[in-house]
């Protein structure tokens, strides 16, 4: 997406010309892309009407024609940077959110989430951790084998949902987290998972065969019949 | 839980400790998340790191926990029990040298996997437990509260390819060509149109005709019509004579064909 | 190495840096409002999440005891001054809203992608082999009338353009292609376009009835002469 280093070079005091100033070429646009700074206010309402994350690609269909909503975006982040309200990323999407350190004026705003269980959350942290991960890995790792209902309050919060199945015997479905997810929790990417990279370090993430068979651990259950075969959000 | 927690806090030697934490064990074993969960809770009164937990003593820990949940008629279900059978096991792998030509893992293969078992559990606790303090989508911070409606605006584009656009053209320039098959046959008459035609004629026909009359105007002079024609009208001829309609004759062969109407049954 | 204890620490205080202003400690507040820039960024905060326009009073309900959330909100209308968002004032209440002049951006045009119809295909093609052509050609040409709707749509997609009038009774008006159509299709010329004996060459055609048995089609279409290197065109 935005790379600062991009910018210095590809601001040009060429785009503050009049917008309506037609191309030279035919087969570029018919009209020039509209200022840096416009483009930015463009971004900035664009941003600051949705309560979802928008990505870049619907940022550009929604702008004029000829539009660097990735530029624009680098300044509109810069803007924001410190004030009350953020401009963050999720995933490939950017959203406008308070800062967290506000949190304290917003009581009134604030939604009662339902509460997790515990198995709720491990299960979770899991398929964050481990994503894709498979009902048979999650229970692995838990020792106890995972409720429909957990997963299905999981799917329902929209912060998981199914990945692509694993290509193991049985192709049992795998479950990744959402934008939503990484919304909720601030994350701008499944790979800022906090302490993901000690984890991977720490060899915690592998997917270690035990040496024999070791009881009290849940057999691979039978597989949902879901079949959703949607591409995984995270390339990992 | 909290209760083993702050009972090990509180507690000074380690079999304090770890008779506490037994008791706060049973108080708490409906509690537990399986024998996994379980087990992990009794590493922690070895107060080590997870790596370096010694497996025998916590598989005599966990024996002695079942056993002791046992007198008290406490209910296990079947798979911590199961957890004990095969601890059991284990201890006795670990304790005793291996018997030559033995198969399968070690004990300490054994052992070390149960470690990382229980080290990867501590660690998705921890992160369950980072997660979920960070700071939190409409609790610390804050979406837009009045969001815009977007208005969807449906446009429609069209395509067409160079080969839809060929195609179509040849379509049209053809449109003879691109008849269905059986429309086609314009050359080409059938023994139901020559029967029909027949039946219409005969009835003028008093005497002996030759078959060639009874083809369609104009299909004479196309041979491929009056191929088609001439067999079917003489199809037809078969068909009426069989039925008693009419009668043919030939007079020798390559002769031409004759037909007239049969006599009518009272003459 | 990594103790799943230490990596707790390490993260969290990583994280701490998020949360750059603390929550202005009770006692402190009590004697000192913070900084008037701290106190913009919360009325900014709070506008923005804020579902309905917030009046002055409320804003200092909210803010720690000493602010002055009439002067932090001048700050803040003057920073948003020109941007895409703006501070406005409903009755005695303010709200942020987007700026009137950016509305058209809250339009999610989605593109559909339809076949052009058959008619208006045959029609394009007729054009495009005879140009210029009249309705009337088209029409015989077609052996069916031409709707006016598929010549509008034609000449919407600028895919047909009026040509010059034929100095015929009438003077009736022609088409002609567009250069967008050129550009479309990938020619250069409408000359360019394959004739009925290459398309048969091509397979296009299907090569059924033997010469001689068609009537009223004369193998030799003017354009013919015209497309001689097309076969390329069919590679593909």
């Amino acid at each position: 997406m935005a790379d600062p280093h991009d910018m210095a070079t590809e601001t040009s005091a060429a785009e503050s010309v009049a917008a309506e100033m037609p191309a030279p070429d035919e087969n570029q646009s018919l009209f020039e892309a509209p200022p840096m700074g416009e483009q930015e206010r463009m971004v900035e309402a664009i941003l600051f009407a949705s309560t979802e994350p928008v990505s870049i690609k619907e940022l550009e269909d929604r702008m004029p024609h000829g539009c660097d909503a990735s530029e624009a975006l680098t300044y509109l982040r810069k803007r924001y940077e410190g004030r009350g309200v953020r401009v963050v990323r999720v995933g490939d999407c950017y959203a406008m959110r308070t800062a967290p350190d506000l949190g304290y004026l917003m009581q009134k705003e604030t939604v009662e989430t339902r509460k997790l269980s515990r198995a709720a959350i491990e299960t979770l942290a899991i398929i964050a951790y481990h994503q894709p991960a498979t009902r048979a890995e999650i229970e692995e790792i838990r020792g106890v084998s995972v409720s429909r209902g957990t997963v299905d309050q999981l799917l329902e919060m929209e912060w998981i949902r199914f990945g692509r199945r694993r290509m193991s015997p049985g192709r049992p479905v795998t479950f990744v987290v959402t934008q939503q997810f990484l919304d909720h929790f601030g994350l701008e990417n499944a790979r800022d998972l906090p302490g993901l990279k000690e984890l991977r370090a720490a060899g915690l993430l592998e997917n270690r065969p035990p040496p024999g068979t070791i009881p009290g651990l849940p057999e691979n259950d039978e597989e949902e019949d879901d079949s959703v075969n949607q591409s995984e959000m995270f390339e990992d | 839980m909290d209760n083993l927690f702050a009972s090990e806090e509180q507690a000074s030697t380690q079999s304090v400790a770890e008779r506490m934490a037994a008791e706060a064990l049973i108080v708490d074993v409906r509690g537990y998340e399986g024998p996994l969960d379980l087990l992990l809770t009794l590493s922690r009164t070895q107060k080590v790191d997870l790596r370096v937990i010694s497996v025998t003593e916590l598989a005599e820990q966990y024996l002695r926990f079942i056993d002791h949940a046992k007198s008290l008629r406490i209910e296990l279900a079947a798979d911590y029990l199961v957890m004990a059978a095969w601890l059991a096991f284990l201890k006795s792998r670990l304790l005793l040298p291996p018997e030559p030509g033995e198969e399968g893992p070690t004990g300490e293969e054994l052992a070390a996997h149960l470690a990382f078992q229980l080290e990867r559990l501590q660690a998705m606790r921890d992160c369950a437990a980072k997660l979920m303090g960070r700071d939190q989508l409409g609790r610390d911070f804050f979406a837009r509260g009045v969001p815009e409606t977007v208005e969807r605006v449906r446009k429609v584009t069209y395509s067409a390819t160079l080969l839809d656009l060929m195609q179509g053209y040849a379509r049209i320039r053809t449109k003879d060509e691109f008849r269905p098959f059986v429309m086609d046959r314009d050359a080409i008459l059938t023994m139901e149109q020559a029967l029909d035609r027949m039946r219409g004629l005969i009835g003028y026909a008093g005497d002996w005709t030759g078959l060639e009359t009874y083809l369609p105007e104009g299909w004479g002079e196309d041979p491929k019509r009056r191929r088609s024609a001439t067999a079917a009208t003489f199809a037809a001829s078969l068909e009426m004579a069989k039925a008693g309609q009419i009668e043919i004759r030939q007079g020798e062969t390559f002769s031409p064909i004759q037909i007239r109407k049969k006599a009518d049954k009272d003459g």
